[in-house]
């Protein structure tokens, strides 16, 4: 018998984010096939990702469920997406002319990444356990690969195999969180999780609890929460520069909407059970952060180390499990990627014209050889160290009076104190920047020191290339502008905290 | 206006970035002049008898977090804006003759700091306050980190300059905690405001007031510095540039105890008193520290330095006499130490140029063949050691009858300071213009340049010590409101209204034991 | 005119001079400077007599007026104006200091001619004057501690005019410390007073003071304690007079001016002006009057052995105070206030003897060096003896009825108040003992080197100036009297100022001769009409009594000097032998130094020692670096466990998940 | 059977994952031991989907399978890699990155 057929019923235009970074993927991929095609990989990216955030831009305000409940297109989803796709572009335009582009061919380079940004995208509108669980690894698998991308060098490939591993074991973790929770509400959907613990109450389901743990392991793994945070520095470290501003910045992103969705929609019943635990974890990562971060000569380390504790104070938005805290949490994040954004673009731009690497020594005298990279740093980490007149400043306001009204004050008082902990190594940059004499850089250094055979060539130009600075100089305005006039990105925030509750 | 005043400032600066390197200091100097004409402006049409705020500018700012953009003016803030103006016009053109490396950097970040400044003493949203408080910093970190000089036993201008944000900002981040948590607190569910004056209006409860009290005090205390709390200070104050210290030291330090004045009384009464002494006993710790370490130093930045905690030791035993005349005293004094300071470390640059050293012991005679210099060092000199008819007294005097009143222990002991700061103030003078001139050191007469900034300092403290009363007529209105705010009802002043001529014994039985019977709550 | 415009007037020529001067010190030519300094000296005691004329026009119970030019500082209850008091008091001081600065300004437009520093002293000396008669004149206790503060101010600055002697400098320092305290004292006297009365003003604090306080109270005591410390600092008296020797460092002329005739009575002139208080407080009082009591004998004593000149003569002011000190203690104001003048007269002269005599020794000041001078500066000599005369009270001279005086009034007032009398006739044995070891020194006997040298040829020596105390040479560009010194035998002002003080000194007593006339007493009436003791007047029979004691004490102390300096030189040296113990203490000016040294001065040293090493380095700094250092390892332990291993990594990641479990676990069930 | 069992299983087979990852040095053995933990993932899976009576468990299990395809292929791409340049297969040898 042949019943009516119903084609399934799609909304296209609630997907056609996703589809059209599905579509770009293809495309760029096959940019590598023909070989007259090569250089086009990026733009092709750019334009797929510019398409990207007008579609998205497009569904602002919609409400509304996708695939039979798998995802959710809202304002939280749109907002976190839009900043996986800044990152993004971000990482494009300093992959150009990285070492690594080049190694791992260009069209695959990016269109492991546009792959990672689809994986965020759904991600961040995940609201099913598979879908969670496909969106993860659909963003964890190409940066996996990316991150070994710069094949010369031994480090890139032991960030790869180190992230791989734990990552995989993170994974694993989450999955047989969301196993048990599955098994203990009978569920896969976050509302019939929700609906199904409710019924029961979590009080002594061990399944419930333990599936909670585990993807909370799972989900603090991805946004580099202490004790699961010791990849980070690892990784962030070996990867391509590039690479790693994209993880720290989207990877969070992605990961923290996720975890707001599961805990404040899936598990918001069960959020006496779970606020102290991630109170706890969060004040561990603001510490260790902060305290690991200290002494480290390495950039990107300090950076990874500087993410960890960062993360600690965007779980507090989540710890008070109220609208306040989302807000704060949104705003938090958009003001971390561009603080980060522009740190990662001067030290791509100091890595490649200097012998340092991304050693602290790259950056000495900054401020009198390269005015125009010593401030986007400079505000930067003037940010993230939360002085006043930068976004990081407003958006430490919002989370400390997210916390206070969620009466968790000690943990506010926690981000004070970790915030003068952190001033000690942010402003060791801004010295180097300022108040040191310029070290040896491009020109005269080489022979001195000899360069190891892993050492790519140098640029001694790339200080001056529009493509670095100009995305610097760019993060550092937004990072000083929303300081300064912050409602816009306030409202933006409200939006997306409005859509959970 | 209001807003003019905060911005003109910075708006220079930023501008200044355009011009040519050697005119930046001129133009960044023509800045600050604006900003001392506006501010002379304001005090010009200042309604003295009033204690409200004047001139106020209100809008919204961050609605979402209910933070408002709001200044305003009252006699606890005109002072101390026009002492800014000043300060830091004269720092600017003492910077402005010297050659600076960098100029365009250096007065971007001078001028950023008055601006953040001025936004400390005019904002009336708790939060505005703490973020500009805070805002200070920044410019300093880098005028001091980046101009400093580093020491030879190895301390470089970057770490003394981190060790002084670390610690100047340990303060102000719990500050900023504790500003949330009072205006959440307060705001007991409803609608957030940050506004001063409203949550004044409303005290928040007695618990919660203790530990934000302290969270407030630490940041004050920290920038005052008050003892204990000063270790940043020496290093800093070693490293920093002398027009940067100037300011720094001239108007900085003030901030700390302005802000007891205007957010810790009025919104924090039950806690003022019931720590009343604490902060007393912290206050005399630092007059009589301050001024042993004076006397024994031999840097003489580092004995403005201590002076400087021994002064601000002062005025927050002032301001913690509770009673209006140890406030305005204690207001009065800190416009006083702010010119005082000043040109006190503008001569020690002069010095320091001349004999290449900062060492007193390798200093003297230098009054020689500079009779203007030594007579100027010697008027600020006196100023210091708030000699009698200048109105550094009459700021001493109100504060130490006002805590003479309220706690005749305390006001006996710190009273000791007062004859030590002779000897160290005095030890500067002697030590660095009279006595014998060392081999090689120069003593040469100031220049023009020189005296265009100090003369008019010096002008400004033999005025105010002729006519005081300009500053107090205008100050104690508002003062009184503060001070009430914590004490509840003004306090009689004078106890002959109250007992009549054969009660004398009863007096004399109320001196006996002064110090308990005030303490009754 | 007013009176009180008049008394403004006083005040303000000083004060103009000394700006005047002070601004104009490069383009004024030195003489024109000295003209000016002078010359509003002598404007302001030309206003000073104008205020006394127009005082004296009136009805003696109104002679007093308060005026005020602005508000000085007026705010939460406390009225400080800027205002002056004019009474009988006030002008009598007015008097004496104007007119004994006009002669001390004349005596320095010749002494300092070739001093460097020439426009400066004159500048400085005019503010001083400024500021000592803002003192006497001021109308309130805050206006009385700024010119009580000024003349210390003015004080520490001419003692250390040659700034670079260390020996000045230290003891300008010296001085002006002391003297902080002292206005220290009157702060906290004032604050009581306010917490009292509720004012500041002397009128109504002088007029509640006696409905407000019971006699003898508690508070009133207090108060009068904390005036005598100022005054006591002020005036030199035990213990806080170790000040005044040492500050015989700065110019003759200032030691003439402010050491002895004005400045160090400031003591008692609070004294007299407060009167009404320590009538109230007779504890205090008599407590004022025994350590006069002690100061008069201590500091005579010690004035015996000095064999420095100026500092012999500074300790005989000490002296001398601590008898005006037990005049105004014990109620003999007007006496005390005679004695006040009459030592201005004869002090300044004796100082401007030995500024004579020291320009003379080429500014050596050692008496065991000078012999002879009686032939080769007969004017200065005869200055000498008319000074030491009236000091040692020889019959007629002015210092013979001032001091005794104050002595009858106290065998007067009776009771225990007659030690006052014996003692004090002990000091006056030690005075003319003294006085004339001084004088038989310098004058008779065979002429020293310089003394020969100025009988040869009439030139002042001219020697290489070196500081005594510490042997290293004068530098004579800051204005150290340079090679050429001047003497009152060859400069005029020099002689005219001496002249006219020689004379009052010798005829000033004749106001005030017991039976004969009392001018002073009777101006003074008015001031102290209200206190309880002026009703005590001893007898003329009785005063002539004491006059005659005091006489024949007198005589026989110059007897004495005669007998141990003239007829037999060696027995002082005999002396010296047999009374060792008391020699040494008293040349070691009974160890106040060392004591005020142990006791204050070391310990706090001491404690900034402690604190600059110890306390900023171990607690300041450790509060600093070890909560750094705290922080650092902890950030060392971190990076420990961030080992590279990624099995450890992992193994974190599952303990942290058992840990998680454990807690989700525990915490509900 | 009753599904407890399975459970106990499936965390059997998960810890002995685990623990094969936290004692093997070899980077392959790590990644059996990594698809391991997910196949003991699949199982849970798979039995809830049992108990609770509907097939999203199931499903679950077969996306699960695929994205431990994937990521044991990226795993073996990087060792072949590592080997390529002739750096030890040993995972307790790569420290190059720590502190």
């Amino acid at each position: 018998m042949i019943a009516a057929f119903h084609a399934p019923d799609i909304y296209y235009a609630g997907l056609s984010p996703v589809i059209a970074l599905t579509v770009a993927i293809c495309v760029v991929l096959l940019t590598a096939v023909f070989q007259p095609l090569r250089r086009t990989a990026p733009a092709l990216t750019l334009i797929a990702l510019a398409t990207t955030a007008g579609l998205l831009i497009w569904q602002g305000g919609e409400e509304i469920d996708l695939v039979s409940g798998a995802l959710r297109l809202d304002d939280l989803a749109i907002a976190i997406s839009l900043i996986a796709v800044l990152s993004a572009a971000f990482a494009v335009l300093l992959s150009i002319r990285e070492p690594a582009v080049e190694q791992a061919g260009s069209g695959e380079y990016h269109a492991l990444l546009l792959g990672s940004v689809l994986g965020m995208a759904l991600l961040a509108q995940a609201q099913n356990l598979v879908s969670l669980f496909v969106a993860i690894e659909t963003l964890s698998i190409p940066l996996y690969i990316l991150c070994a991308t710069d094949l010369r060098r031994e480090r890139s490939l032991e960030a790869g195999l180190k992230y791989l591993i734990i990552g995989s074991l993170g994974s694993a973790t989450l999955l047989y969180g969301l196993a048990f929770l599955y098994g203990g509400s009978g569920s896969t959907d976050f509302a019939g999780i929700a609906a199904g613990i409710g019924q029961k109450g979590v009080t002594g389901d061990p399944l419930v609890l333990i599936g909670i743990a585990l993807a909370a392991v799972g989900l603090a793994f991805k946004t580099s929460i202490a004790p699961f945070h010791q990849w980070t520095p690892d990784v962030y470290q070996g990867a391509p520069t590039p690479i790693t501003g994209f993880m720290a910045v989207a990877t969070k992103a992605a990961a923290f909407a996720v975890f707001v969705r599961f805990f404040d929609v899936a598990l918001i019943s069960e959020a006496s059970e779970w606020q102290p635990a991630l109170a706890v974890l969060a004040a561990a990562s603001i510490v260790i952060g902060n305290v690991g971060a200290l002494g480290q000569s390495s950039l990107k380390r300090l950076l990874g180390y500087s993410g960890i504790a960062q993360a600690g104070y965007i779980l507090g938005g989540l710890v008070v499990a109220s609208e306040a805290g989302v807000n704060a949490l949104v705003f938090y994040l958009v003001a971390y990627a561009f603080m980060n954004f522009a740190a990662f673009a001067v030290v791509v731009a100091r890595e490649r014209e200097t012998i340092y690497g991304d050693d602290i020594r790259a950056v000495q005298g900054l401020g009198a050889e390269r005015p125009l990279l010593a401030w986007p740093l400079t505000i930067s980490m003037l940010g993230l160290a939360g002085l006043p007149a930068t976004a990081g400043f407003i958006g430490k306001l919002y989370l400390i009076e997210a916390l206070v009204e969620g009466d968790y004050t000690w943990l506010a008082v926690f981000i004070a104190v970790g915030t003068m902990i952190s001033l000690a190594y942010y402003l060791r940059v801004v010295a180097a920047m300022w108040m040191r004499p310029g070290g040896e850089t491009s020109a005269a250094a080489p022979a001195i020191v000899g360069a190891s055979p892993e050492a790519d060539p140098i640029d001694p130009e790339a200080g001056r290339r529009m493509y670095l600075v100009a995305p610097a100089l760019l993060a550092a305005a937004a990072v000083v502008i929303f300081g300064v006039i912050p409602q816009p990105l306030v409202e933006f925030a409200e939006h997306a905290g409005a859509s959970l509750f | 206006m209001t807003s003019s005043l905060l911005w003109t400032p910075l708006l220079f600066g930023l501008i200044g970035l355009a011009l040519p390197k050697r005119l930046t200091g001129w133009w960044a100097t023509a800045g600050t002049a604006v900003t001392l004409g506006l501010a002379i402006a304001l005090l010009a049409g200042f309604d003295s008898g009033a204690a409200g705020l004047q001139d106020t500018v209100d809008a919204e700012w961050i609605p979402g977090l209910g933070v408002d953009y709001s200044l305003g003016i009252d006699g606890l803030n005109v002072f101390l804006l026009l002492l800014t103006a000043v300060l830091w016009m004269a720092g600017t053109a003492f910077a402005a003759f010297r050659e600076q490396e960098r100029p365009h950097l250096f007065f971007l970040m001078l001028l950023l700091g008055e601006t953040a400044t001025l936004g400390a003493f005019l904002a009336q949203d708790l939060l505005l306050f703490v973020l500009f408080f805070d805002l200070m910093l920044v410019p300093f970190y880098f005028l001091f980190g980046v101009w400093g000089s580093d020491r030879p036993d190895g301390t470089t201008a970057s770490a003394a300059t981190l060790k002084m944000i670390v610690y100047t900002l340990i303060g102000s981040l719990l500050m900023l905690v504790a500003a949330i948590a009072t205006a959440i607190i307060a705001a007991d569910g409803g609608q957030i405001s940050f506004s001063i004056a409203e949550l004044s209006q409303h005290p928040i409860a007695e618990g919660s007031q203790r530990w934000i009290f302290w969270f407030f005090a630490a940041a004050f205390l920290v920038k005052m510095p008050a003892f204990l709390l000063h270790g940043w200070m020496p290093d800093a104050y070693r490293a920093a540039p002398l027009p940067a210290l100037a300011i720094f030291s001239g108007v900085l330090a003030k901030v700390g105890a302005y802000g007891f004045l205007r957010v810790v009384l009025p919104l924090f009464p039950d806690a003022t008193v019931e720590f009343q002494e604490v902060v007393l006993v912290i206050a005399l710790a630092s007059i009589l520290y301050g001024s042993v370490m004076a006397f024994t130093q031999t840097n003489v930045r580092l004995i403005a330095g201590y002076s400087s905690v021994a002064q601000l030791g002062f005025i927050t035993a002032g301001i913690f006499a509770l009673s209006a005349d140890g406030a305005d005293g204690a207001v009065l004094q800190m416009v006083n130490h702010g010119l005082v300071v000043a040109p006190l470390f503008v001569i020690v640059a002069i010095l320091a140029e001349r004999s290449g050293t900062e060492d007193l012991r390798e200093m003297g005679g230098m009054a020689m063949k500079a009779p203007v210099l030594a007579a100027l060092f010697l008027i600020v000199t006196l100023a210091t050691l708030a000699m009698p008819g200048s109105a550094n007294f009459i700021g001493e005097f109100y504060i130490l009858n006002g805590l003479f009143d309220s706690k005749i222990v305390f006001a006996i002991v710190a009273i000791s300071g007062v004859a030590m700061s002779a000897y160290y103030a005095l030890r500067l003078y002697q030590r660095t213009m009279h006595n014998r001139r060392p081999d090689g050191l120069e003593s040469r007469e100031i220049g023009l340049r020189d005296r265009i900034v100090l003369v008019p300092l010096v002008l400004c403290i033999v005025g105010l010590a002729l006519y005081p009363q300009l500053i107090l007529k205008r100050i104690d209105a508002s003062v009184q409101q503060s001070v009430t705010a914590a004490t509840g009802a003004p306090e009689p002043k004078s106890t002959v209204a109250s007992t009549p001529p054969s009660n004398g014994g009863n007096t004399a039985i109320s001196i006996a034991v002064p110090n308990f019977a005030g303490d009754t709550p | 005119m007013s009176c009180t415009s008049w008394a403004w007037l006083v005040l303000l020529f000083p004060l103009l001079g000394s700006i005047v001067i002070g601004l104009g010190f490069r383009a004024l030519p030195a003489k024109t400077a000295g003209i000016i300094g002078t010359a509003a000296i002598g404007l302001a005691f030309a206003c000073g007599v104008a205020t006394l004329l127009c005082l004296l026009g009136e009805d003696p119970e109104a002679r007093h007026h308060a005026s005020s030019l602005w508000d000085y500082a007026n705010a939460a209850g406390l009225d400080i104006k800027l205002g002056i008091f004019v009474d009988p008091l006030s002008v009598f001081m007015v008097l004496v200091v104007t007119g004994v600065s006009t002669l001390i300004h004349l005596y320095s437009f010749g002494y300092m001619q070739s001093d460097e520093g020439y426009r400066r002293f004159f500048s400085y000396l005019n503010f001083f004057v400024f500021s000592m008669l803002l003192l006497v004149l001021a109308g309130n206790f805050v206006l009385l501690i700024v010119g009580w503060a000024f003349v210390g101010f003015a004080s520490y600055a001419l003692i250390s005019f040659w700034y670079r002697r260390g020996t000045a400098t230290g003891a300008g320092m010296k001085a002006f410390v002391i003297n902080v305290v002292g206005d220290i004292g009157l702060v906290l006297a004032a604050f009581l007073i306010f917490r009292e009365l509720g004012s500041f003003d002397y009128e109504t604090v002088f007029t509640k003071a006696p409905q407000v306080f019971s006699v003898n109270e508690w508070t009133i005591t207090a108060i009068c304690l904390l005036l005598l410390v100022g005054a006591f600092a002020k005036s030199a008296q035990l213990p806080l007079h170790t000040w005044l020797p040492d500050a015989m460092e700065g110019p003759t002329p200032v030691s003439a001016l402010i050491h002895a005739a004005t400045m160090v009575t400031a003591g008692v002139y609070l004294i007299a002006r407060t009167h009404v208080l320590f009538d109230l407080a007779p504890t205090a009082a008599d407590i004022a009057a025994f350590t006069g009591l002690a100061t008069l004998l201590v500091a005579g004593t010690i004035a015996l052995v000095m064999t420095d000149l100026k500092r012999a003569i500074a300790y005989s002011t000490m002296s001398q105070i601590g008898y005006m000190v037990v005049g105004v203690s014990i109620g003999a104001y007007s006496a005390g206030m005679f004695h006040l003048m009459t030592h201005a007269f004869f002090k300044a002269l004796l100082f401007m003897v030995a500024g004579s005599i020291i320009a003379a020794m080429a500014n050596r000041q050692n008496i065991d060096e000078m012999s002879g001078f009686g032939k080769a500066m007969r004017f200065t000599s005869a200055m000498l003896l008319i000074g030491g005369l009236a000091l040692a009270a020889f019959p007629l001279t002015s210092g013979f009825f001032s001091k005794d005086e104050i002595l009858a009034f106290a065998e007067a007032r009776g009771g225990f108040y007659v030690i006052f009398t014996w003692l004090g006739y002990v000091g006056a044995l030690l005075t003319a003992i003294y006085t004339f070891r001084l004088v038989f020194r310098i004058l008779p006997g065979k002429a020293c080197k310089e003394a020969q040298e100025l009988i040869d040829t009439g030139h002042v020596v001219h020697a290489e100036p070196e500081n005594p105390a510490t042997g290293e040479v004068e530098d004579t560009d800051v204005g150290f009297p340079g090679s050429e010194h001047h003497i009152a035998e060859q400069s005029w002002p020099m002689k005219v100022a001496m002249g006219v003080l020689g004379f009052l000194a010798l005829v000033g007593g004749l106001v005030q001769v017991p039976g004969v006339d009392d001018v002073i007493g009777k101006f003074l009436e008015p001031t102290f009409a209200d206190s309880p003791l002026s009703h005590i007047h001893p007898t003329v029979g009785a005063e002539w009594e004491g006059l005659g004691i005091g006489g024949v004490i007198s005589i026989v102390g110059i007897g004495i000097a005669y007998f141990l300096y003239v007829a037999r030189p060696e027995t002082p040296a005999m002396l010296i032998q047999r009374l060792r113990p008391a020699y040494t203490l008293f040349h070691n000016k009974w160890y106040f130094d060392e004591l005020i040294d142990f006791l204050i001065v070391r310990p706090i040293l001491g404690v900034g020692r402690f604190a600059n090493r110890t306390f900023e380095r171990l607690v300041v700094d450790g509060l600093v670096t070890g909560t750094a250092g705290t922080v650092r390892g902890a950030g060392g332990i971190v990076r420990l466990v961030q080992s590279g291993f990624v099995r450890s990594y992992a193994l974190l990641l599952i303990a942290g998940f058992a840990g998680l479990a454990l807690y989700f676990l525990i915490q509900s069930s | 059977m009753a599904i407890e069992w399975y459970v106990v299983l499936s965390s059997l087979i998960f810890a002995v994952g685990a623990m094969g990852i936290l004692t093997r040095r070899s980077p392959i053995v790590i990644l059996l031991c990594l698809e391991l933990m997910l196949n003991a993932g699949n199982l849970a899976l798979i039995a809830f989907s049992r108990m609770v009576g509907n097939q999203e468990g199931q499903v679950f299990a077969l996306v699960v399978m695929v994205v431990a395809a994937c990521e044991v292929v990226i795993g073996l791409g990087i060792i072949v890699a590592i080997f390529r340049r002739k750096l030890p297969l040993d995972v307790d040898e790569l420290r190059e990155l720590q502190g």
